[in-house]
């Protein structure tokens, strides 16, 4: 089967190194140069894949992005396996393994082909009309076949170990595609002093360029004049150049994503190097020289291996020296193709016949066909093509004759080629948000109204031949810069020779080739008639027609297909083309990695993990760490062979016993300084703050202007303009947005500023009966005893010489501290306190801990006990709301109707019947214990730990009256049966207070 | 209404399909409806058929400025799933789920609906208090919810990475078993062709450009881009248009109309048994019946009406999906979109009189209104005939706003501490 | 991305904004003045325009001043920023 | 770090102060810390071992050596007291990373999204902004050579994002200037 079908010179391969490759366990060669496709056509392999819905062999049918066929895997390993890429744009390396993908056992026998027989009973949208009986066997049976039909290649199963990059860029001009249009624009823009980014999705800069045979430009042949210009603009220290990278997405204000692909083509990737990475190019203006995708016919048998896009052929012969067939029959509605029989035929490639599909073919294409001796047929038509893997023959008829297939004449070959035509490649000027415009002339949507910094050159926008290409691009470049401002800028004129390009097209199918698999839209095996039954069903909108026949829709994205889907569509309804419309451009252009969007963000990079200065001192005494928003908090600090229940119990007595060490640096800090400090604060907070003296600490909240509680923490007043506020640790940022939110907008009149400082100080809470004795001997400056410093009070001073804000707070219950420290000093003070601990037996302990603690007090966690929908008086704080002030934020909310309404649920305590069990957080509260569901539930709980200072389970919950319901037993659900639990007081341990002033 | 069946299929397979029947009428506009509703998106349609088929009103219209099942019935993601907090949201919903349960063979149009699960992850312990919450509370509701550890929930979807090394390791998942996907299309060519089957026009390419109210204020008539149409009744289910289309009736609504995204692969063999969902780190995924992941991406910053996004959006959300399942960094994102979704204030719907006689709305879905289609449709019918709430949807009022009673899904799955 | 014009450092990228809804909805003076509707009005509804929409924006992760602009909800373009405080701009 | 490729370096400590406040107090302020406080957005001023870096339009990052602070608190105190203002002391909220060399901006384009060429962000300018899921304060201070001011807590993963961006380029020049 590996034949050679490599020319003996030619093409741009380095024909000097072989590389071996395997497809499908096969070895084959080919060269350095070479794409997967092209390497496998030089070996005269054809079939490739199979398709997605009939299982039909399928070959290749183009030379570039647009290829709906020839989808293959590679893998390099497993972890490295790459579904679904195109053959087409696969770059050969040494070693390089591929293989077909959607077919069982094998590639040439398919199991799967049976659908192909069973075609007739899957036309478009089959499964919507069946399936439905019995209901069971829908997900039993038909489902799982359909999935199991359905899917191209695999998904890879082991971590991708690559690395993927980013990079935002700025540039004047952006152009997009290098083939003539787009060289020519960037070299005038780049002359004219612009900072250019020129992208290109293939591996070598030239577009057709690459397969021109005999053009030349300014007297040079094309390859070398496309040598010289590459090398110029690489000279150029404004002109960045990225080949192998494709423009997938035109984003708001110019902005223009790039997937750059940095290893995929080597054999051996450097591992310093990302294997792909993202740009972000905001472009002044962008140049789209994007070029144009020739168009297939429609007619019986089109998807056979070895028919294959006229120019595709010519490609393959003049950049890969490959000769796709030995025999072939050519049809076309365009000269274009007249130009690849040409070639080929002078490359030693029968020609065996060329039909075309107009009536007469007179162009200097077709003249020149005729004069080397090639048989031109015009009037004439494809009914059908032979062979099972591989083309075998093909049936011309006359077009006369169309209603008669059987005048038709079967010509032996090995290669079909066929041309419908060219369409303008509009995608992203499309997606820019541009209108597009049907030209008559053309019969192609082209660019229209711009709505950016953008102009489209070339074949893109229907602008056809070397030398007007050249032409406009240069323009374009010009008036791109220009439009950036460099006035100065000149197109360049090239002086050009080429052949040239021709004119002609069709967009629909060809006579005679309903009712037999015409295939529209390859990949998703989408035929004409499904088109056409489509709209016999109704489906008459072409975004209907999409979606109920999946037209347009595969990985091509129907870059081949959707032009003469329309056709279709608009012969079927009788409207014509531009009446139609389009089905919507959208990105990618071309499919990309998910690794290339996700970038570096991985592991630690996924999001910043935040830790405090203190974190590795709990790393080396064990902590086991919870994640808190970006934060990592020491949870609990196990000793060895403790699980979490017994370290918690231990460290919770050793707080109430003695004394115990909390890292609390990742609260939210905020300094609120300035004259209007207080009034701030009293419009902010629900509180009253004029009264707080300096050196005084209050406990505050904070609501949203909805009434419902935001946030909550104490705040110390360290001077009449000063206040020190704390917030939670995951409502540092959202507090200080709301506050910044008012000041600015709502009272920018008031002469005050906020500072976030949650990170200037490490906090360090010292709490238990000890706490006092632990610090004594290590404050300076500030009198601690009780009477100086009472509970919630601040002073400022030092600690063993650094500078401290010392709180008397404690969300224990016990006498308590908190030690502010500048962050830098945060970890060597923490080991002073502790060092002056151990005769007391100081404990360091975790936020598990520092929760049953609180939850003992009946402290609320906000976020735990409230959910957004909690008032101050729903979780007992009404005391903190500052009773005459006339305005606070959330305090008119406070006043509507369900705010105050009976029956709103409470923060109560629950006390299981059975002392040792322990309910879940979130079990539902009921009133009774045999409620079938539905029920409606009273509350939840919102707290629930085992208290080693009561001996028994403990839980917090909300419950509808539940401040009426006290003594109440209720029953709360477990994973089994609800259990009764009795209505207490929030508040478990010291509702006193005494043992705030304990030593 | 022509039926589908195994045996249809084939005798029309036989005749070369030749045979098949529109599967709805593209009807002229009347001058008048008993009722109009405006938009025709699943909900819509829905509502239409539920009109015609439960409350014997067989002269009313939907009215779609472009192509029916265009607007976001067309763009979701397709998750279903009635694990909601709330009693009032559980009901909803969970009467939406039924229906689900017997929507193809009701409407005789395979929308393959598919409960594969719906796995809800926790990564941190305030998720699992979230999650467990959500497990006992939806219990008590008679809807299913399960707590699964970590372990449980690799099992349930081996391509999950439960960590650790995980930068969010996996603490556990909340499944709900009877919750998974639906062809979206079909959904609304289902309820399309039986609506219409029933005697409703469906009349697209018909924009509504204004509302006439009468002297006493009820409402008298439409104004579209195919001419006045007279009528007593107007649902509005107009999604991400909705406060236009009430200003046109002089309410302002408590919505505001955000972008959010979507994506797929490309499609691959199947390898993705359920939906997994992650709120914590942003991430939704699932795989439909043609192989594609299908990945909701996240909502654009601002009010914007363009279907469009920025490339961040997804960009993040690929983070999210290469962070749980690490081996999906090679595969490809095939497509990108976006629609455009209505939010209120405390993210539940609004389905609901109006202080306008004779106009109703259905709005407020956001991004999770899919799930909800056949329920919202029946409870919109409902309050259109009857003119009054169904008891399952009287709490979604725009009064509640008012009122300060509030169904805040999203505020009960707030991180703070 | 959208690209922004903050007031006060010109050009800048979406990602570093946060986007703060619909502009000039003053807070009441004295609330308490207010009924339970008015009040759910300032709180809750939103114009929500298909068109030109005038809009908070914050320069978070720049200057962190908030201004107001005046954009598209269509095309997502803006048509104007200016500092709070100031008239919104006649586009006319 | 292996040495030979530390386009990136961590800057010594320093003291910071936040200084917000009324054109009184601002004044007076740059009068004795001896730098007229920028008036232009986005730019910094510099006096020998001392900056002022315009942050907003009322606000102003002063850095100076770390031995200095103390000192240099109270004074701007004083100078201040009769004209509303907030000072508050920074210095250990965030810490300052350099990144240099000519791969600089490319290093930090990989998460930063303004343009960072020469003529858009030349010497002297100074802004917050975002360095992936971080927020920094970059500031040119040579053509090859930037600072970046960034949250303690922020600071391991912004140094991994740099570091990761700076391995395709290589071995690097040690520090600006040498
Ligand atoms: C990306 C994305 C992902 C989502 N993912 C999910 C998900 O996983 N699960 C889930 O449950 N939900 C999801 N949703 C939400 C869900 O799509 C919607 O809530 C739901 O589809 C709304 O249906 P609808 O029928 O109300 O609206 P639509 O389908 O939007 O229908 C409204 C119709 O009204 C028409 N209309 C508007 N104005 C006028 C006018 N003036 N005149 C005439 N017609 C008008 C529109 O053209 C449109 O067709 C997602 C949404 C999006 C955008
Ligand atoms: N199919 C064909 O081969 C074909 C069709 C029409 C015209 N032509 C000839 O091509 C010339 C027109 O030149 P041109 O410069 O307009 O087109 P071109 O085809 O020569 O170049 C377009 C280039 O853009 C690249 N490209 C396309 N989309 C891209 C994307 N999204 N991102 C990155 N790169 C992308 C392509 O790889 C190609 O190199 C004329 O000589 C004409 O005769 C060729
Ligand atoms: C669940 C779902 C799956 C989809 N799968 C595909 C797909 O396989 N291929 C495709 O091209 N588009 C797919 N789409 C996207 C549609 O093509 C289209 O983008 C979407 O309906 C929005 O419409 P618009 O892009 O025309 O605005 C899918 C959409 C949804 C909602
Ligand atoms: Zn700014």
């Amino acid at each position: 089967m590996s034949a050679n079908f490599r020319t003996a010179e030619d093409g741009r391969i380095d024909r000097s190194r072989p590389l071996g490759f395997r497809f499908d366990e096969r070895s084959y060669q080919g060269f350095p140069g070479d794409t997967l496709a092209s390497a496998l056509l030089a070996n005269g392999v054809h079939l490739v894949g199979r398709s997605f819905k009939y299982h039909r062999p399928r070959g290749i049918l183009s030379a570039g992005a647009d290829e709906p066929n020839a989808l293959v895997a590679v893998r390099r390993d497993e972890a490295r396996y790459t579904p679904n890429l195109r053959a087409t744009q696969v770059e050969l390396y040494q070693g390089l393994s591929a293989e077909s993908q959607n077919r069982s056992p094998s590639l040439a026998f398919d199991i799967g082909a049976v659908n192909d027989r069973l075609s007739r009973f899957f036309p478009a949208g089959f499964y919507y009309k069946t399936f439905m009986w019995p209901r069971k066997a829908w997900e039993r049976w038909y489902e799982p076949w359909i999935r199991a039909m359905a899917g191209l290649g695999r998904a890879p199963t082991l971590p991708d170990p690559d690395r993927y990059a980013n990079r935002f860029a700025h540039c004047d001009v952006l152009v997009v595609g290098a083939g003539p249009a787009g060289l020519a624009a960037a070299l005038s823009a780049a002359e004219a002093g612009a900072r250019v980014i020129l992208c290109d999705e293939q591996a070598e800069f030239g577009g057709s360029l690459l397969a021109e045979s005999d053009a030349t430009i300014e007297g040079k042949p094309a390859a070398t004049w496309l040598a010289e210009t590459v090398a110029l603009l690489a000279l150029k220290p404004r002109v960045t150049l990225l080949p192998r990278t494709t423009a997938f997405g035109y984003f708001a204000y110019n902005m223009v994503g790039l997937a750059e692909r940095l290893t995929e083509h080597l054999a051996e990737p450097d591992p310093a190097l990302p294997r792909e990475r993202l740009w972000q190019v905001r472009a002044r203006e962008v140049v789209l020289a994007a070029g144009a995708i020739e168009r297939p016919l429609v007619f019986p048998g089109n998807d056979r291996p070895g028919v294959m896009l006229a120019d595709a052929t010519r490609t393959y012969l003049n950049r890969y020296g490959v000769k796709c067939g030995s025999r072939a029959v050519v049809v076309t509605a365009h000269d274009a193709a007249y130009r690849a029989a040409l070639e080929l035929h002078r490359a030693g490639v029968a020609i065996a016949a060329i039909a075309d599909l107009r009536t007469a073919a007179n162009g200097p294409l077709p003249e020149a066909a005729r004069a080397a001796g090639l048989p031109v047929r015009p009037a004439t038509t494809i009914t059908g093509t032979g062979g099972r893997l591989r083309v075998t023959a093909a049936s011309l008829a006359p077009l006369a004759a169309e209603s008669d297939r059987r005048g038709a004449e079967p010509l032996t070959c090995d290669l079909v080629l066929m041309s419908g035509g060219f369409t303008p490649s509009v995608h992203l000027f499309s997606q820019s948000r541009g209108k597009l415009r049907f030209d008559g002339e053309l019969a192609a949507y082209v660019p229209g109204h711009s709505v950016q910094q953008e102009r489209s050159a070339g074949a893109c926008r229907g602008v056809f031949g070397l030398a007007a290409a050249l032409a406009d691009g240069a323009a374009a470049g010009e008036a791109a810069a220009r439009a950036a401002g460099f006035s100065a800028a000149r197109a360049r004129s090239f002086a050009c020779h080429a052949s040239g390009f021709g004119t002609g097209g069709i967009r629909s199918v060809l006579p005679n080739a309903h009712g037999a698999k015409a295939f529209v839209d390859f990949q998703n095996d989408v035929t004409a008639d499904d088109l056409v039954l489509a709209t016999r069903e109704g489906f008459h909108s072409i975004e209907h027609v999409k979606r109920y026949t999946t037209t347009g829709m595969a990985t091509d994205q129907g870059k081949t297909s959707n032009m003469n889907a329309l056709g279709i569509v608009s012969e079927a309804l009788g409207k014509p083309i531009p009446e139609i419309g389009l089905t919507t451009f959208r990105m990618p252009y071309t499919p990309v990695s998910f690794g290339i969007l996700a970038g570096p963000s991985r592991d630690e990079l996924f999001d910043p993990v935040r830790t405090t200065p203190i974190h590795d001192w709990a790393t080396a005494h064990g902590a086991v760490f919870e994640d808190v928003g970006q934060w990592k908090r020491a949870r609990y600090f196990p000793a060895p062979g403790e699980d979490m229940e017994r370290a918690v119990a231990r460290e919770c007595r050793a707080v109430r016993q003695s004394t115990g060490i909390f890292d609390a640096s990742t609260l939210g800090k905020i300094e609120v300084v300035g004259p209007d400090a207080v009034e701030f604060m009293n419009r902010i907070y629900v509180n009253a703050w004029s009264r707080l003296g300096a050196g005084r600490c209050r406990y505050g909240l904070v609501l949203r202007e909805d009434g419902f509680i935001a946030d909550d923490g104490v705040v110390g007043r360290l001077a009449e303009n000063r206040f020190h506020v704390t917030t939670t640790t995951g409502g540092a940022t959202r507090v200080l947005a709301q506050m910044e939110d008012y000041l600015q907008t709502e009272w920018p009149e008031l002469e005050v500023w906020l500072t976030s400082v949650t990170e200037q100080w490490a906090v360090i809470a010292v709490q238990g009966p000890r706490s006092r004795a632990v610090l004594e001997g290590l404050v300076e400056g500030i009198d601690i005893a009780s009477r100086a410093m009472p509970h919630m009070s601040v002073a400022e001073g030092r600690i063993r010489g650094v500078p401290t804000r010392l709180f008397r707070v404690s969300y224990t219950g016990e006498l308590g501290f908190e030690v502010n420290v500048p962050a830098d000093y945060g970890r060597a003070v923490w080991e002073e306190i502790f060092e002056a601990g151990q005769p007391h037996g100081i404990t360091p302990y975790g936020t598990e801990t520092m929760h049953v603690l609180r939850a003992e007090k009946g402290y609320i966690v906000v976020g735990q006990e409230t959910d957004g929908t909690a008032t101050p008086d729903d979780v007992g704080l009404t005391w903190a709301v500052g009773k005459t002030k006339p305005d606070f934020v959330g305090k008119r909310s406070l006043a509507r109707p369900a705010m105050r309404a009976p029956g709103r649920k409470q923060l109560v305590g629950l006390l299981t019947e059975d002392p040792h069990f322990l309910l879940e957080e979130g079990a539902q509260i009921l009133a009774a214990p045999n409620q079938k569901a539905p029920t409606k539930p009273l509350g939840h709980v919102t707290s629930s730990y085992r208290s080693a200072t009561l001996g028994r389970t403990i839980a917090l919950a909300m419950i509808a009256g539940g401040r009426d319901r006290m003594g109440e037993m209720l029953y709360v659900t477990t994973a089994e049966r609800p259990v009764p639990a009795k209505v207490t007081s929030p508040v478990f341990y010291d509702p006193e207070g005494a043992r705030l002033d304990a030593a | 209404m022509q039926r589908f069946s195994a045996l249809s299929l084939i005798r029309h397979s036989l005749g070369g399909h030749l045979g098949w029947q529109p599967q709805w009428r593209s009807p002229e506009p009347k001058a008048e409806y008993d009722a109009v509703i405006v938009g025709a998106g699943g909900h819509g349609l829905g509502a239409a058929y539920y009109l015609a088929k439960e409350h014997g009103m067989r002269n009313i219209a939907v009215l779609e400025k472009g192509w029916l099942g265009g607007g976001n019935t067309g763009r979701n993601t397709t998750i279903i799933r009635s694990n909601y907090l709330y009693d009032e949201s559980a009901a909803l919903y969970d009467h939406a789920l039924k229906l689900w349960e017997n929507l193809s063979r009701e409407l005789n149009y395979n929308v393959m609906f598919s409960q594969r699960g719906v796995m809800m992850l926790a990564h941190t312990v305030h998720d699992v208090q979230i999650f467990k919450r959500h497990v006992h509370a939806n219990r008590a509701n008679g809807v299913d919810n399960e707590w699964l550890t970590a372990e449980q929930a690799k099992e349930f979807c081996p391509p999950l990475h439960i960590g650790p090394g995980l930068r969010y390791p996996v603490l556990g998942a909340a499944l709900q078993r009877r919750g998974g996907t639906a062809r979206h299309d079909a959904v609304a060519w289902g309820y399309a062709r039986a609506a219409d089957a029933l005697g409703v026009d469906i009349i697209q390419n018909c924009e509504v450009t204004a509302i006439r109210r009468g002297t006493a204020g009820a409402v008298e008539a439409v104004e579209t881009s195919r001419g006045a149409i007279r009528t007593r009744k107007i649902g509005v289910s107009a999604a991400g248009n909705t406060s236009v289309v009430m200003a046109m009736a002089g309410l302002r609504m408590p919505l505001e109309s955000y972008p959010l995204q979507a994506l797929v692969s490309e499609p691959v063999k199947p390898m993705f048994p359920c939906v997994a969902m992650s709120n914590t780190i942003h991430a939704y995924i699932s795989q439909s019946d043609k192989g594609e992941l299908v990945i909701g991406a996240g909502m654009d910053a601002y009010v914007s009406y363009s279907q469009h996004g920025a490339l961040h959006i997804p960009a993040q959300t690929l983070e999210a999906i290469c962070e749980l399942f690490p081996m999906f960094r090679r595969m490809r994102m095939l497509r990108n979109w976006g629609g455009i979704v209505d939010v209120t204030p405390d993210r539940s719907p609004i389905l609901a009189k109006t202080e306008v006689a004779g106009l109703y709305v259905n709005c407020g879905w956001g991004t999770g209104g899919f799930k909800a289609t056949p329920g919202a449709a029946h409870l919109l019918a409902w309050t259109i005939a009857k003119d009054e709430p169904h008891p399952i949807n009287a709490p979604f009022t725009i009064e509640r706003f008012r009122d300060g009673v509030v169904i805040d899904e999203a505020a009960a799955a707030a991180v703070s501490h | 991305m959208l690209l922004i014009v903050c007031p006060y450092c010109g050009e800048r990228p979406e990602i570093e904004f946060s986007y703060g809804g619909e502009a000039h909805l003053v807070r009441p003076k004295d609330p308490a003045s207010l009924g339970d509707a008015e009040w759910a009005d300032y709180l809750y509804a939103r114009s929500n325009p298909k068109g030109v929409h005038a809009e908070r924006w914050r320069h978070t992760h720049g200057c962190a001043r908030f201004f107001n602009a005046l954009r598209d909800t269509l095309s997502d373009r803006f048509l104007a920023t200016y500092r709070i405080g100031e008239q919104r701009p006649d586009l006319a | 770090m292996p040495p030979d490729r530390a386009a990136l370096a961590r800057l010594p400590a320093a003291s910071r102060f936040i200084l917000r406040g009324k054109p009184a107090a601002v004044t007076a302020a740059g009068n004795v810390f001896g730098i007229g406080l920028p008036e232009q957005a986005c730019r910094a001023a510099v006096a020998a071992d001392r900056a002022a870096l315009w942050l907003g339009p009322d606000e102003w990052l002063l850095l100076a050596p770390e031995s200095e602070g103390a000192e240099l608190g109270a004074t701007l105190a004083r100078a201040m007291a009769g004209a509303a203002h907030s000072l508050v002391d920074v210095s250990h909220r965030q810490i300052a990373i350099e990144v240099s060399g000519p791969n600089a901006e490319a290093m930090l384009n990989a998460g930063c999204p303004l343009d960072l060429d020469p003529g858009a962000f030349p010497v002297g300018m100074c802004t917050r902004t975002v360095l992936a899921k971080a927020e920094i304060v970059l500031w040119r201070t040579m053509p090859l050579c930037f600072r970046v001011e960034v949250s303690r807590s922020f600071a391991a993963y912004v140094w991994r994002l740099l570091e990761g961006a700076s391995r395709e380029f290589g071995p690097q020049p040690k520090r600006c200037g040498e």
